[in-house]
């Protein structure tokens, strides 16, 4: 099992939750974040000071899929997030023990 | 005020051609108390007057919070900015010219430039297009705060797209070219007032005038690029209600402000403008219950915001209680235009159109149904035995959308030749806040860097 | 205004029962100008009471942002919504028949039905309960603004766990069947009037009886399922200080504009309305600083609104300096109320009865003991030799908690046998928002998909 | 209002003594009406007193959200309880005894105290230092609400990391000691009312007085300890904008209403209150756009706020147009303030002296330059060829730079010595909502257990 | 050393952290996110457009614990979050190679 | 590779990210976090309650780099986040099978 951690451009989420529905993939978890990378953020000018606002708002969406569909699932990402341009993201992937449903208490049912 | 809506007959009018004389008020019984002849300063009508015109300008930064809570939170600040802009650029023009043009004596279609850069604008109660009794600076500023607001109006159609820059080139100029003659015609002693079109705070001046003008820049910008393809949800709903709120606040001295005067026809219009919403509220609230059984807070705004659009052209001329008629009557047509209008094509982000346009137009018409000359002293509607009224409304609303739709469209384009309207692909999925303003709404998180 | 309350000695009211005869303004220096037999339109009077009305409208707006930021985040909307949805039926309801319950003529008891739906209330200032020198309808809408914030306020006792729609049906009737004839006895000309009771602008009419529909509320709703086990913290402070800051600003309308006239009366109920609450803030942030070492600023908002729920019975009888007085000893009850109530299992959420019931009866009481006749021209209290008065006004809170008590109890019961008034577990923990009105108050990232 | 600045000549006031004998309206068309051996109450004076009272008391809370939004949210808490709690302290104090040293008659100096604990404010328009067509403790409370806002403007200076107590120590005092001596020079005549200083609304009392102030407490508190290391970025600018528009809102209270009557002097001021702001609004947004192409949210609030600041001494003694101008110019000095302001090592937080010092001495300056006799009634400036007036305004802007340095910074000092000033490390970089208030603006995940 | 990823319902977090509390487990962090999975979120109407918001609140906590604990913790955990109705949310187990305290710098320490 | 995850005090956010520049570290995520450990909150009072407020904010720190950096960035942050006061945070290091670019879809670019 996999926790595939995606940071995408905050217009993109909806077409990465389009793209995993897609596949079937039942569930996803999204956290506002700020980011900076090779993207090298806006001056922002307050009352005459500029300032270098080097972190940029981000989505990160969190899925933990079976090994299987690992690759399926980042490709599905990665296609549904790309916009060409600097400051698209990145998509980890994270080793899982295992998983928990709280609702069931079962286990690795993601 | 807008006596010339409130001199009887409208014939009579046009014949005598005597316009400024006629300015006569609303309530008989207060009337006498007057002596056209020689007004003098009165300091209970100037004390409502101030305070009117502040609570008009308050309106602008209302409408700022009322369309900011609307939008996404990337484009809150350019959403407030096309507001506040107004403030200045609107208001300074209204002074320079557009005050002139509109309120000072001219023809049929437009007003002279005796006026222009506050000429001859002083501190006594003459001067000014009708008679006054209080200083003629006052009413024009009075009347400066309504351009204001038109203009500002518009910005609901187009955010979340239009580049800031040419949004201010339109509005100033808009104000000029289209404001001020619209006004002409129904307050400055144009064809519409010498037709005897009723419309007491602005019905089709302010709400028709600007609610088509929106609907044209809706088309001339285009729609925004994720216009449908996501959830645009509002990011900030309490805002929209502080903005409701305010407006409403700010509205008495809009209807009742334009009494011109502190007597019964101010008090009149401050009561229709508190029972209409009211009625709005009341029924706009019951349909959400039985469309969903959820009653919504936008919802709730808008319905009070749509219910304060209609009592508008009517505030002066209608019985309170007619006035809860009308707003509960005219929550329908907004409703279900809002519902419609979101299966269309058309982006236009904020329904200006739905509310303001629809609002406006069903309230423009409704005053020449629910006009009632035991109140107004002017003029009675169709309901009460005269139908002619309904139809000078119906020519009223008519001109006002081919002349602000005509020229907002041209104004536009001419506009649009020069510089691009609509934001590029990546200012606008970046957000119009960072993109054209160079700020973000809310900062938590650290991660600047102070540079010069 | 609220004549009946200013005129003197109280006895004389009941012997001669010539009530309305008795409306003479508060300073009787002032008095002269006016003719009680035929009382003209003051454009002054008429002016202060516009914008005291439209002051007093924008409370309840304030109000919504007072409790909205006390609550989280999932349930701001609703009780945002408790607020606003009563400018439409409650305004509504007052149109149709509660002003003229409340101020009409009619017994000892109630009024009549003389003035239902607005008949014969006009732009003269005459025909209404009192002689006025305001245009009637211009009264009319004034009391209704009271009728609207005082339903609302007993909404925060109840919020985050009521469901939407009894609580509209039972504000809607309450509006009727307890605000209406509590009104009327003190300020109608009843039974609580003729008494001689003091309440200038409501200390009575509207915080206790609110503040005992509040409490009589949250024992009928019940409590919140998590109250006691999890921290209920405010989601907002800024917005509880906006509500704040709004709320004083209207309330200079509130209890000035009860003075029905741009007079002395009006004036020093302006002065009292400024410096109670200044008293009150003084002592609360001092007892916060000896409590605890810190001063908070929702404290310093409870402070602001608790000093102007006591000064509201005593604004137009006591002077200036008293005033500071009396804000700064009504701090103390209601602060140790609220840390008293934290300690019961009362789950009155944002505290209107230590606000508003506590702070209300300790402001009428005072009333009956700094009420001075050299500047009210009415009555002395109990520290100017008048103990009487003191007495009158325990008999008036009493009436007042009685009443509200029991018909509020009753109409609570009565609904909820046809409607459960609790919202369901599911409901009540996915937050009021989403589960009742179908929106979030603050949408930041995206995932929402347009359906229809 | 402030007549002593309208009487002229000036050099007569000093000879004759008569002072209070010469108050004489703004404009000689209206002060016909008046006079001034038995000044009676007007109603439509004191309607437009009551509201412009509530109006400059409103500014304390949006002043409160003006600067509650440019801090970081940790502080947002402690910056607006700075602003709210001059409410309670500075109010009260003012009733105690800085009424009666700033207004009552006293020396060249100071006032006496005669009117201490408002012994003697009633109701009437007699007993204040000048004649009143309003009830005298109507004016009391005019004049509070100018003292309470002053103070709380020093607070933007050090906000971040002033303690809260020492604060609230110093700003009660100043009050007292600063501001009451102050007023009365200007407003009490003193000796710069007797030398002619023109001050309509408090360029050199308000802003001047209160910009120094805050310089001086900038640097005794010292800066912040994170200042210029990282980006200390606004965390809600839509509070800012909210806190502009009421703040303009708000100023036509204040400046309007210290003409102290409806009349043509307050639709002057009204006016220019007005066209000023959308001068400076206009000049500033073409600055940013010129200078970064972005004009920006922050930028136009400030702007506003400066062009306000800036008319203010300037409000009822220039002509409308003129008011465009000077609002204009007035965005210059300050814009480029702001700019090198952020360049030195002075952590005056939210730049106080920028827009409160700089524009209050230019629009103290330019009003000695565009006064305008056929408008004021009063004196010319320098343009209208009377230079004098140019010297007298230099003189009363250093008169007020100087006292209020030294005793703002010899009081500092003093408290300084008892308590420190400046919060530890720990409760700066925690922030001061928690450290010095137990309390967070913004509370949205769980994670609170209630203890007691 | 595991990292336990537990998404809950936001009225849950109390109940959880008293029940880490009792377990002594020494920290936690917290995240406000907003997920989607079985339970398909709510319709929402606004200005007369019906939208699906699939995305509805939730709260992540982090917890790092040493090996031996993770399966007491894991239980508690379920327990605490549980209603039984849709919308529970899930727990993820994540191996963690090592942690540090940043006060003391020293490794391991939890 | 690995993620290292760092969860320090909100006014270290811009030393942390100043020391991975000159690390030369291309990209970060930053999260808004609440936590507690063993400082223990605050006291506050709302209207005349007192509450235990054990939740502080912090800032969470994501950045995933290649393994011979590792110790080195740990070095880092620790050095620029330590204040030696209760509350400091932690570092938590996890192992990353790959990471994507979704620019340019490439793997194991971080
Ligand atoms: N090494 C990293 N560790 C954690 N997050 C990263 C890393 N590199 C990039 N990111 C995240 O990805 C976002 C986009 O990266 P950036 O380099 O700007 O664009 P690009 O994807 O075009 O290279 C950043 O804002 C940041 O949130
Ligand atoms: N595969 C997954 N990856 C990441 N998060 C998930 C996953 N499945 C569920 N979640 C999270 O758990 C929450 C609850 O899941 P849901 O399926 O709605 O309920 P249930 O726990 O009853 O199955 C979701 O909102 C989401 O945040
Ligand atoms: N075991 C843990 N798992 C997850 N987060 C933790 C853990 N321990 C501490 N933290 C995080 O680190 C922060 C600081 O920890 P704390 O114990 O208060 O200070 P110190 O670093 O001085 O030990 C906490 O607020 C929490 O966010």
């Amino acid at each position: 099992m996999k926790l595939v951690k995606s940071i995408v451009r905050p217009n993109k989420v909806d077409d990465v939750r389009d793209a995993l529905e897609k596949l079937s993939i039942p569930g996803m978890t999204v956290t506002e974040v700020r980011g900076h990378g090779r993207q090298k953020g806006h001056t922002a000018i307050y009352r005459g000071k500029e300032y270098n606002v080097s972190l940029l708002p981000k989505v990160e969406i969190e899925v933990v899929v079976s090994d299987d569909v690992v690759d399926e699932v980042i490709a599905a990402i990665v296609t549904a997030a790309r916009t060409g341009e600097i400051g698209d993201g990145r998509v980890f992937v994270l080793p899982v023990d295992h998983g928990y449903n709280i609702r069931t208490g079962e286990r690795d049912m993601v | 005020m807008r006596p010339m809506t409130r001199t009887l007959p409208p014939r009579r009018l046009i014949r005598s051609g005597a316009f400024a004389a006629l300015a006569i008020l609303a309530c008989p019984a207060l009337a006498l108390a007057q002596t056209p002849a020689a007004p003098a300063l009165n300091t209970g009508d100037t004390a409502w007057m101030l305070i009117s015109t502040a609570l008009v300008l308050l309106m602008t930064p209302a409408l700022a919070f009322f369309y900011g809570g609307l939008v996404r939170s990337k484009n809150v600040l350019n959403t407030m900015m096309m507001s506040f802009i107004s403030l200045g650029f609107v208001g300074a023009m209204w002074a320079f010219i557009g005050y002139s043009l509109a309120l000072s004596p001219g023809n049929s279609w437009i007003g002279g430039v005796s006026l222009a850069f506050l000429h001859g604008v002083g501190l006594d109660p003459t001067g000014a297009i009708i008679p006054l009794t209080i200083p003629h600076v006052l009413y024009m500023c009075f009347q400066a705060t309504f351009c204001i607001i038109t203009a500002a109006l518009i910005s609901g159609a187009i955010v979340e797209r239009m580049r800031f820059v040419p949004y201010l080139v339109f509005i100033t100029i808009w104000s000029v070219v289209v404001y001020a003659p619209v006004a002409h015609w129904v307050w400055g002693g144009g064809w519409l007032a010498q037709m005897g079109a009723l419309d007491f705070a602005g019905g089709t001046v302010v709400h028709v005038n600007a609610g088509v003008a929106a609907l044209v820049a809706a088309l001339c910008v285009g729609p925004r690029r994720d216009f449908k393809k996501s959830g645009l949800l509002p990011h900030n709903v309490p805002f929209v209600l502080l903005g409701a709120g305010l407006l409403w606040f700010g509205w008495f001295g809009f209807n009742s402000g334009s009494a011109l005067a502190s007597n019964g026809s101010a008090a009149l219009a401050f009561s229709t403008t508190m029972l209409a919403p009211a009625g709005t509220l009341v029924v706009w609230t019951l349909l959400d219950i039985i469309r969903s059984g959820k009653p919504t807070a936008v919802g709730a705004a808008t319905g009070i915001v749509v219910g304060l659009v209609a009592v508008t052209p009517a505030a002066g001329f209608i019985s309170p209680m007619n006035a809860i008629l009308l707003g509960a009557i005219a929550a329908v047509p907004s409703y279900f235009g809002l519902i419609i209008r979101a299966r269309t094509s058309l982006d236009d982000s904020l329904d200006v159109v739905a509310a303001h346009g629809v609002g406006g137009t069903v309230g423009a018409l409704l005053t020449g149904v629910f006009a009632e000359k035991s109140f107004n002293g002017v003029a009675d509607g169709l309901l009460y035995g005269n139908p002619h009224q309904f139809l000078v409304q119906v020519v009223a609303v008519l001109a006002a959308i081919v002349y602000s739709g005509v020229v907002s469209f041209i104004l536009l384009k001419i506009i649009g030749a020069i510089m691009p309207l609509h934001a590029s692909a990546d200012d606008e999925s970046e957000g119009l806040d960072t993109s054209m303003h160079g700020e973000e709404a809310y900062v938590h998180t650290g991660g600047s860097t102070m540079i010069g």
